[in-house]
């Protein structure tokens, strides 16, 4: 609690407010892509990211446009968070031509290397692994840029963990792991499934530090962030962040909700939310006063419906472009 | 017989072998309770219990792996990918070890093993749409079994789950809801038989996996264009029925392939190579093939709208191969 | 021009590029100051030190993940995976990521990435012996380069080194000794363009990789029964040159396909099912595919020597076949 | 010391015996094979256990046939204490059809099922795997059998001891993890690949215990695997050992032997040799006298001397087998 505090004080106004105005900003363009889903503008699967969102908000706020972000498939806030425009992901996941890849690929397939988000994936494990490389690349060169990788608890029983953590661990490579722990892989609870006492512990067998935190407090994970990135930028090596965490809706969107989790254990993480909660804290600390958070919260309202809208508007990609980009260069194609 | 879909049907199949043998478990995530993300397993759990149903975590290397494992201790282990493209991490035990460990044991090893997962192309986008028949038609010590039609996916899977070596078993997931008739109880399809699903006698098309129903959507229109399509299924692609496909050619002299899958190295270059080896002088133009776009699959409606060989196109390049 | 070995040339192909590129680096087990299992890194780390030469733990899959991610921020990486075997424990994020992301991301991100490793039947039984030419023939966004003498050792590695997307550089064991002239300094040679190695006019043979080389051998046998053959080397199989094959079938009208890989979906299926597309009314018999036998590589001599296709075998295929 | 005094008093004078011999038997028919491949008698490649022996010894001499091992690259020793004839191991070594498997894979490729090994292995990793699902076979039919993994310290790096430990962990599947860890991978020191502080304390970030011994003395290895077995067979799940051990020659025959490592270090560890210090140890307990075990030395070089003969006057595999067991029904082949 004292550290907490401790570090509360130690961010400004401003800083405070960004981090609010981030998870606010991915929670309204949730929103509207659940409503969108609903009306059937979505051509396909999508995982939401709803009830997590300190974490990428926590994490990306010390991020340079330079360092590399690495995601999953549940990866609409981390594009948000680095700084993808909303209505480039919005656009892309309704398979749009203005998406930020064309449409080509929808949700689980978002990149955007001009802010330095190198993709959401289909495929859980190899987030860990291309961070890694990331963190190989900023060494090579001697920069200060760090790598980073979001990935779920599913994730943390793949041998990508195993291989990549290594590895980084081994060369004292500048990335930065950060385990989303929400309890689930789809709808296989994590304890049934290893016998790991935490993700965090297993860091100390690969030796490096790996740290759990309460991953619904944005100002803890903001802190333990900056601690890793920091660190990673001294060339100090990497660090593995369990955040738990939690995810609000199905799995995917569309899945039924039953019989893996209670109603009641849903109820009491959304009692923790972690905009809410910390919007009580600005509150309670006179940050703001509730005014002003209505004015931040329409905001965000705001520039979620004008992005779904321009998503909605946007036209279909060509067909003809279906076999743009196979290979980089004209040349092979 | 009863109607049912290609899933229910490839469920009862897999019910009652597990009623049968006490080795046979399933492990996949998300095949215990919750029945599969395509229902391949739903009330299983229930029936046969967490052993026999094992929800694992996303260790797609180490399951097959473990399952490879237990085959050789004598277990029938299923493994069910959901997506085949996740198989693909484990592709290394697959390769080197299921399908040589009978060959590399001079036959003191068996592998009884299924690896079932969905194929191509449905609003999945490019990491789960992958199909790569030709990947697992390579290798020496597998069977590839790709069935379109419930009775097929129930008698197929049975064998599969009857024989001593690996098989690969792959469900289109266009397939998936199809219904047709199955018999009930006892059904067992040999593997290497093809199915003629529509004679004809002015051109063969054999379809790959799902291709066979747009094919039969083709050929339907190009009756009606005064053409008359033989369609072939080959139900599994390893092996390889080729006899059949010879037969119906010795009537048509003309043969399509139609595969979602890309063209080069895929079904179509093996089946084209071997029909010229063993019927060139039957041929009164080149084999054909039509297949999906030399890209990965798409997100977007338009995209895939091209990326899909359909019934249209098909028509269009039965068209061209019969003015040849 | 010097004389130098396969290996050697290309580690001089390697040495130029490092040079010049500093973002150039290669990952594996024991390329660092044991300079490799194959001496392709040889001197090397002395030169260049450790972050360009990383000796890795056996993390196959972890280590060519890493080296994609760098690909994607730019860097030049090389994963040499000694035995090709152990690369197939990486297939699922070469294919889902390395081959996929410049499309997925719609040109924003570029991979240029090398993966090197030995194939082929050495005296070395199951686990090192797979070529799999066509396992990255079939997938869109790679190039597959399969060099057999030394100048194109050294021209395609630095092609390849020089190239925006996924380089897959095959080395057969066998070609890694073979001596040849090699130019000194700059050469680059484009992918896609093959290699008649033998002018001939009655028989066109293409050779895969080290095949090349045995047909030339029995090349040189059938000149003196008479027969003049024409050998292919295609050098890259994807992009692959079938316009010099065609070229060459417009002269000879019969094409034979040398490959010591599986035959089911392999480079001969998808050259031979090309060629009849293309050339059919060149043809004057169906185009022949040798292979090694469908079974996993053996160990013990008698057994290799009939698992890989020499000049006997292929002196008795091309005379069948000019006899159809 | 003394709990391993206390060991080795529970044990008969048989079974000390018999663990020197199983030790005297691997050591003399490695040394055949050397000759072997120095006359040129060898295709192929091949790995010497020679200085590990203690391992392969004091683990096996607890299983049951019906007990299955997975081995690595470098397992003539396993092949030979869980009970294959030398005969048949050296034949397939040298490719001949007498070999267990018909002379088809050598020295990585042996398998005798009918004393429960299931194989070594040309690719590093799967071992640990395979034998997971032989510990889910056991469990599935109720069965006391167990499944054991031997690898090496550069498999504790690869994805497989990840997934495959976490599994077996999670389940609680009769399984037994050995890890010889002689240094180095191939050429390269275990230290520069990771940082991990040991193979053994990897397990508690899965949730099993593990222990690191003394892989140079066999009573400790036996005391160890004793344990885990018996834990194993009981249902309590897995255990990981990690054995520190040594190869004395060069990471595969013909391979030189320079830079990596030095003189020092291997007359270092020459020094604990396995098989001397059991020897002293036994002297000195006066569980024999020198003549005795001169007899058991004269012994074992004379079957490994038979057993080599023998190989090399077997005939050739046939050419025409070549394609069978590609299936194992014949009707698909
Ligand atoms: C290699 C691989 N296996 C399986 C899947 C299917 N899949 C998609 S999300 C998911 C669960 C992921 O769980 P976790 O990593 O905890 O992330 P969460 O969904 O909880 O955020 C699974 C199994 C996949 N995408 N990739
Ligand atoms: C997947 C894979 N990668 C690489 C190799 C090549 N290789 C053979 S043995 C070896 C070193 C193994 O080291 P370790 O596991 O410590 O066993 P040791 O040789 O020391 O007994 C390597 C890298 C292989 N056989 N398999
Ligand atoms: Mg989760
Ligand atoms: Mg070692």
């Amino acid at each position: 609690m004292n550290r907490k505090k401790d570090h509360e004080v130690t961010l400004t106004k401003e800083q405070l407010l960004n981090l609010l105005s981030t998870m606010l900003l991915i929670r309204n363009c949730e929103e509207q892509l659940v409503k969108s889903y609903a009306r059937g503008d979505i051509p396909g699967g999508m995982h939401m990211y709803i009830g997590e969102e300190a974490v990428a908000t926590g994490v990306c706020a010390h991020l340079k446009v330079e360092d590399a972000v690495f995601s999953t498939h549940r990866g609409h806030g981390h594009a948000l968070a680095k700084g993808m425009k909303p209505e480039r992901m919005i656009a892309e996941v309704m398979g749009k031509a203005l998406g930020c890849c064309g449409g080509r690929g929808g949700s689980m397939h978002l990149f955007e290397p001009s802010v330095g988000f190198y993709g959401t994936s289909g495929i859980v494990g190899p987030s860990i692994l291309l961070a890694t490389g990331a963190g190989y690349k900023a060494k090579l060169q001697g920069s200060e840029y760090v790598g980073v990788a979001f990935f779920g608890d599913g994730a943390s029983n793949n041998g990508a963990f195993h291989e990549g953590i290594n590895m980084a661990s081994a060369w004292s490579l500048p990335v930065v792991y950060v385990c989303e722990n929400n309890l689930y892989a789809t709808e296989v609870p994590l304890r049934t499934i290893t016998k790991s006492p935490s993700v965090a512990e297993r860091a100390s067998g690969l030796g490096l530090p790996g740290v759990q935190i309460d991953g619904q407090d944005v100002l803890a994970v903001h802190k333990a962030a900056g601690e890793a990135i920091a660190r990673a930028r001294r060339g100090e090596g990497p660090t593995l962040i369990e955040c738990l965490t939690y995810r609000y809706r199905a799995h995917a969107e569309g899945m039924r909700e039953t019989g893996y989790r209670t109603a009641e254990e849903i109820e009491k993480w959304k009692k923790r939310d972690p905009i809410n909660s910390f919007k009580e804290r600005l509150l309670a600390m006179g940050t703001f006063d509730s005014q002003e958070f209505v004015a931040l919260e329409q905001s965000a309202l705001q520039t979620a419906e004008q992005a779904a809208d321009f998503a909605r508007k946007s036209p279909w990609p060509d067909p003809k472009t279906l076999t743009d980009y196979v290979f980089s260069e004209a040349q092979h194609a | 017989m009863r109607e049912m879909t290609f899933t229910d049907a490839a469920r009862e199949g897999l019910t009652e072998e597990m009623e049968r043998d006490p080795l046979i478990f399933v492990v996949g995530e998300g095949i215990g309770a919750r029945g599969g993300n395509f229902n391949t397993t739903v009330g299983l759990y229930e029936r046969f219990g967490e052993w026999r149903l094992r929800d694992t975590p996303i260790s797609e290397r180490g399951f097959t792996g473990l399952c490879i494992g237990a085959a050789v201790l004598g277990a029938r282990p299923v493994v069910d990918f959901m997506f085949l493209d996740f198989e693909l991490d484990a592709l290394g035990d697959i390769i080197n070890q299921a399908s040589r460990l009978s060959w590399m044991s001079n036959g003191q090893v068996k592998v009884p093993l299924v690896l079932r997962g969905g194929v191509g192309i449905a609003a999945t986008g490019p990491h789960h749409s992958s199909s790569l028949y030709s990947f697992f038609m390579h290798l020496p010590g597998l069977h590839v079994v790709a069935p379109v039609f419930p009775a097929d996916a129930k008698g197929l899977l049975k064998t599969a789950l009857r024989c001593n070596d690996p098989v690969i078993f792959l469900e289109h997931k266009k397939v998936m809801k199809i219904k047709g008739n199955v018999p009930e109880g006892e059904l067992s399809i040999p593997f290497g038989k093809a199915n003629v699903v529509r004679p004809g006698k002015d051109l063969t098309i054999v379809g790959i996996s799902y291709m066979v129903v747009e094919a039969l959507n083709a050929a339907e229109a190009l009756e009606k264009q005064g053409i008359s399509v033989e369609v072939i299924d080959p139900r599994t692609l390893a092996p390889l029925d080729l006899e059949t496909i010879l037969e119906s050619l010795s009537k048509t002299h003309r043969l399509l392939i139609v595969d979602e899958d890309f063209s080069p190295c895929g079904a179509g270059a093996e089946i084209a190579a071997r029909v010229m080896e063993q019927g060139f002088y039957e041929l009164d133009a080149p084999v054909r093939r039509l297949n999906g776009p030399f890209a990965p699959a798409p997100y977007s409606p338009p995209l895939e709208a091209v990326a899909v060989p359909n019934a249209q196109a098909i028509v269009r390049a039965a068209q061209m191969l019969l003015a040849e």
